[in-house]
């Protein structure tokens, strides 16, 4: 059977490395979409032949769950996203990020759009913590997406940006960052939900379940995410 | 690093057969406007150059409610061919011809003008009818319109991206095409792998582009 | 041939035609007219070029257009058309122009052949070439051939020797005007020129702002005044029917017979009796009181002077004189000559005089096939 | 609902501008292109249609690269102005400017070939000078040609998105364009705003282009 | 006036143009050829339009462009042109166009204005109106108006009158014909019709093929061989330079002088003494053996038959005449007579002859304004 797996844009790199697992495993076929997950809920609106949305909040799949367009009892949170303050520089960021960010030596600093981007929300909040958000207004520039968040920063038009800690760890330049401690910004939960369509779709319950397996939970654990307790 | 090459052919069918569909219905309503009298034409222009005014995702998202299964034109072509309009191939052709219909009949519609009546009625009153004097006269004498619209119409559906992802819901093998994988790669943060890509299709088009221009010179260009 | 017949009218706000004609089409028609008198405008209407043309067009059996709404298309006129400016297909070559025509030319046996018209029109040389470069002149005669391989059944010319050099033109109007005899092409030909006219037409029409104000006969209409304002006084004449009397091959020279009189022209290939067509410039006329001897001027006919009109603003005055030997409608000779020859003369109306006209004034090119007239 | 009315200023001004350069630029570059018999116009020309190929998002990503304050553009403009190039208004209608180049140089070389030179040459031999024949033969001859880049260059600028997203960075009142506003909505669901703004966008520039092909109308066309 | 001077080739591959002459530029030079001949490449060349000339053009003491690379552009020579095909502008109505040219116009206390120069093209009726409707003959009257009104240093006009009616023709010819004696602008104008260039021109230059074959004094030049290839046998004749003597208000009647012998023409308002310009047709010559009296034909002029070419194809022998009075070189008639008349009145070389000259074929038309010759 196949399962078509709506995703995240900030979970590619965990999928890319779930996704063989989970066929072998299963001997089903899995599609991978990526997208914003905005841009994926309206899709599904839409009818669009997704089976399993993983999307990047917990509002999202809320939605659908109202609309009846995906399985109440199907949700539960895959992954916790850890926010992390990046730079390409491997001398730019030490352990204290909170010194850096107030030292404000940079010329743009980037965050996701915090109207679309969960990750944007929690950078804002981390900012607004510090004192620093209403000082910074004409340093702050917003990517879409946390992948254009990344894009900024690693060309070198923004010095250092709010990213997901799974895009540091799996992207191409290592460079230096800070962890955001978790007790500055609510967790960035992300929920997976079954969507109506393929409630009778074996192939979908399996990798559903399979995200809750020990093997993937390594992986996504391994990215940078946390996780529930399972 | 392999390249997955799927995404490059689909781009070219989806690229071709928009071109070649906006043509057959671009080249009657270029004529139509570079030649009617009625009062409603700059209302039909302006239509025409709407698709250019919205963002791509705009369009998109109003492009998928219309074509959902439950909308105006999905219903309909769900009925008649049993298949879902969106997230399907045939769906993203419709899309890219509303979305590069200017780029065709705005070129089209000034190379008609430009040729303008003598041509058409020198060749009427040597026998050629209306379709013979279009094929025969009008549109060779149009050449670099049709130039212009083939290569803007081309590669503005090989660049074209947000309705492609919004409509097409970027399924391997379906409707993914090379500008979303592209898009993908650098969302996944594979630089190494986009740029591979962009510089392909980068190559590769302007070794189009320069063909078609170095062709379009022989062409002799009818000034008043 | 058939006839054209139309009744039309073009309103284009300043300027408004309006032309109800029957045409025999039995050869050349030419249409004259001051420019911008809408000779180009007729040509369009009956050609179905001009959307603001209301009325009826009927060519021989079928009617191609009527005030109720039927409208057949151009290229099912099956009328030709030279234009005023070549419009030539600027995509293809010359050989390409021609062969347009070609490949839609109406089905008939005796329509003209590529060959043929490429010969005629001394297109060979430029075959090969690019319709950019060419000269207008150039231009013209392709645009000609074009129109003639399109085997039309009726050929509009607008203008087709303006541009030509004398000399080409010299050597098209003779293929011209044999067109309608040889290929049953009948044409509309508008032209500034009397000579061309004189030399090509059957039926002449003359427009002014808009209007047919005469129509005829060659003969008849160039003689009328309408048509001296668009040709010039200079050029005013008659034109006479004559019968071929027999040959004098030593000098080349043809012996014909009006009313009786005998003319000497140069050598026509026809044979006694046939008819041919002079025109005889008044200006090429003078008046003697008796045959005068010991002189080149060998045609001397006996006329009677019928009018004088002296013009007391210019030199000259105009005489009709009647050939002795035709009844009172018939052949008419003009003479121009100054008013001082009058006085010193003692030239009266009624009085029987010599009108001598220079024999070579008898060109080549002033006498028409009389096969259609 | 309120309707924040800032980035349709931004947007308004972004586009006027934009069009106003490339008008300023593509003139000169569609009259060369137009009249030269140079051996590398085709790869000119290429060039010049090379924006149009790549989707906007993988421009954008180029153009971030190529206008970063250490990139090939960047690191010389903020010498120069003290200001980075990248998020800022004049970053943005340069990117703006490079995507939109396409649209304006086409129509414009296409009109100034249907010109020819036929009237340039009876200008020149009333004495007009070859700067004032441009502008007072050529230019109002080709003035289809204008209307048309105009509209289609505008329109881009307008519904242009994944580039201005990228080069400029989304920051209220600077880089934050109707375009990434109305994207915005949809991102978060918020339908009936998205409504608004892209109803409002589409009516007004359905009215603004209404307005230039009934004007356009009044123009002679010049055909051959 | 000043003269110009020009060595220019021109290379289109199958056509090649070479040219090098130095025009005096006194007036009007006429540049005649067969279609094709290069005559617009070579006035194009001359305006700077033409980017594939070669070689060097002075205009008076402005060097315009030389072989060492000195090439002024089109608009900084000064030189109007009047094109075959009239461009218009056509984003501009009737009125624009002319005002265009008239902002542009080289300064000059004689330039010409712009109600002068619409009265004398007749086109007040037309200023209102948009190019686009015009017919063939008005877009060209309007094209001669803008040109003359920016007021050039030289003006060239290719074919401008042969879209034109004889009557408008007659008109514009005067005005044209003046033009440089009012304004001080010489002409080179290009045309096919020899009257008008007897009419008009000052000298004369014959193409063939891209070379100039025959060139000089209109007088001289239309006298030769080249110049009735061109031409057409038809219309071939001499000039003569007469002076006036005194005229016959009466009769509108003026009297003039030619190598001592006396020719009454229509009236010109010339002084006595006043030089003129006669254009005499070989056709309109008859030969007499004495006096003829008796006869409108006035002018009778004493001759000797210099040459006796038959044309034996033809029905027709030319002879040259010397006019008695004059030198060896002076001045020469034609006249072509049948070959039947030549035997019949046994003419011979040398033998005396009178040449009886029609009084009207002395056209107003064919006088020339002798004030520039
Ligand atoms: N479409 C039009 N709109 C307005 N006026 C027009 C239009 N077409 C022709 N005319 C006018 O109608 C008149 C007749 O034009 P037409 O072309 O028939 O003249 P013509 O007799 O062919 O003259 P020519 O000998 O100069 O070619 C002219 O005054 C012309 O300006
Ligand atoms: N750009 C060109 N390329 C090739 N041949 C050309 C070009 N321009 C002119 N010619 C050729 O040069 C010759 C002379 O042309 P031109 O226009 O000077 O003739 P013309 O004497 O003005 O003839 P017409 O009386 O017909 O106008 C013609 O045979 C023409 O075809
Ligand atoms: O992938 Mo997200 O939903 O834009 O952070
Ligand atoms: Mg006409
Ligand atoms: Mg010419």
């Amino acid at each position: 059977d196949e399962v078509v797996a709506a995703v995240a844009a900030n979970f590619a790199a965990a999928m890319a490395r779930i996704e063989p697992a989970f066929e072998q495993a299963s001997g089903h076929q899995l599609t991978v979409v990526l997208g914003s997950s905005g841009k994926l809920v309206t899709q599904i609106q839409q009818g669009a032949p997704f089976d399993v949305l993983l999307s990047a909040d917990v509002e999202r799949p809320d939605v659908l769950e109202k609309s009846g367009l995906g399985v109440p009892a199907s949700r539960f949170t895959y992954a916790i996203g850890r926010l992390a303050l990046w730079s390409p520089d491997p001398q730019a960021i030490g352990d204290d990020g909170v010194a850096y960010l107030r030292a404000g030596t940079f010329r743009h600093l980037a965050i996701g759009n915090p109207a679309v981007a969960p990750y944007g929300a929690a950078a804002q909040q981390v900012l607004e913590k510090l004192g620093l958000w209403a000082g910074m207004q004409d340093k702050v520039v917003r990517g879409e997406d946390i992948g254009q968040v990344y894009s900024m920063v690693a060309s070198g038009a923004a010095e250092a940006g709010f990213v997901a800690l799974s895009a540091v760890i799996a992207g191409p330049k290592p460079g230096s960052h800070w962890t955001v401690p978790q007790e500055m910004y609510p967790p960035l939960k992300q929920d997976a939900i079954l969507v109506t369509r393929a409630r009778a779709n074996p192939a979908a319950q399996a990798f559903l379940a399979y995200l809750k397996t020990p093997a993937s939970r390594d992986v996504i654990q391994s990215l940078g995410y946390d996780l529930p307790a399972p | 690093m392999t390249v997955d090459l799927g995404p490059v052919w689909l781009t070219l069918r989806l690229a071709g057969i928009t071109v070649a569909l906006l043509l057959l219905i671009g080249t009657p309503l270029a004529w139509w406007l570079a030649h009617t009298r009625t009062r409603v034409k700059p209302l039909i222009e302006a239509l025409t150059a709407l698709p250019l005014v919205l963002p791509p995702t705009v369009i998109g998202f109003y492009l998928l409610v219309l074509f959902a299964p439950a909308g105006v034109l999905g219903e309909p072509w769900l009925r008649l061919t049993g298949q879902t309009l969106t997230f399907s191939f045939s769906g993203l052709v419709l899309a890219s011809m509303i979305y590069s219909l200017p780029f065709v009949v705005q070129p089209l519609q000034g190379a008609f003008e430009a040729v303008g009546r003598g041509p058409l009625e020198a060749a009427a009153t040597l026998g050629a009818g209306r379709l013979d004097a279009f094929f025969t006269v009008a549109s060779p004498l149009a050449l670099r319109g049709y130039v212009t619209a083939c290569v803007l119409g081309f590669a503005h559906t090989l660049g074209e991206f947000g309705v492609v992802l919004m409509v097409g819901g970027n399924i391997p093998g379906r409707t993914r095409v090379i500008s979303i994988a592209i898009y993908e790669q650098v969302e996944t943060l594979n630089y190494d792998q986009a740029h591979v890509l962009a510089g392909g299709l980068l190559v590769f088009s302007f070794a189009v582009l320069v063909l078609v221009y170095a062709l379009n010179r022989r062409f002799p260009v009818h000034a008043a | 041939m058939s006839a054209l017949a139309f009744d039309l009218s073009v309103d284009h706000g300043a300027f408004a035609m309006r032309a109800c004609e029957t045409l025999p089409l039995a050869g050349i028609t030419a249409v004259m007219g001051a420019s911008g008198s809408g000779k180009s405008t007729l040509l369009r209407a009956l050609a179905g070029l001009e959307p603001a043309a209301r009325g009826r067009v009927q060519l021989g059996g079928t009617l191609l257009q009527d005030a109720a709404g039927v409208r057949l298309p151009p290229h099912r006129r099956g009328i030709g058309y030279v234009f005023q400016d070549a419009r030539l297909f600027a995509h293809r070559g010359v050989a390409g122009n021609l062969r347009y025509a070609l490949h839609r030319a109406r089905p008939g046996a005796d329509a003209p052949g590529f060959d043929e018209v490429v010969a005629a029109l001394d297109l060979a040389p430029l075959l090969g070439r690019r319709v950019g470069g060419l000269s207008g002149g150039e231009r013209q005669r392709v645009a000609i051939a074009r129109a003639l391989l399109a085997n039309p059944r009726l050929l509009l010319l607008d203008e087709p020797l303006a541009a030509l050099d004398l000399k080409r033109k010299a050597e098209l109007l003779p293929y011209i005007r044999h067109l309608p005899g040889r290929f049953g092409i009948p044409l509309i030909y508008v032209s500034h020129a009397v000579e061309e006219v004189a030399q090509l037409a059957d039926e002449v029409l003359i427009l002014t702002a808009g209007r047919v104000v005469a129509r005829g006969e060659v003969h008849a209409v160039l003689e009328q005044p309408q048509a001296e304002a668009v040709s010039g006084h200079f050029e005013a004449g008659v034109l006479l029917h004559a019968h071929v009397l027999g040959q004098a091959p030593d000098y080349a020279l043809t012996e014909v017979e009006v009313s009786g009189q005998r003319l000497w022209l140069p050598h026509i290939d026809d044979a006694p009796g046939a008819p041919v067509r002079l025109r005889v410039r008044a200006r090429d006329v003078a008046i003697a009181l008796q045959r005068v001897e010991g002189v080149s001027i060998r045609n001397q006919l006996q006329a009677t002077v019928l009018r004088i009109d002296a013009e007391p603003a210019s030199a000259y005055a105009e005489l009709l004189l009647a050939l002795d030997g035709a009844d009172d409608s018939g052949p008419h000779l003009r003479a121009r000559i100054t008013r001082e020859a009058v006085a010193t003369l003692g030239l009266m109306v009624g009085q029987p005089v010599w009108a001598l006209i220079k024999g070579v004034s008898f060109d080549r090119r002033v006498l028409v096939g009389g096969q259609s007239g």
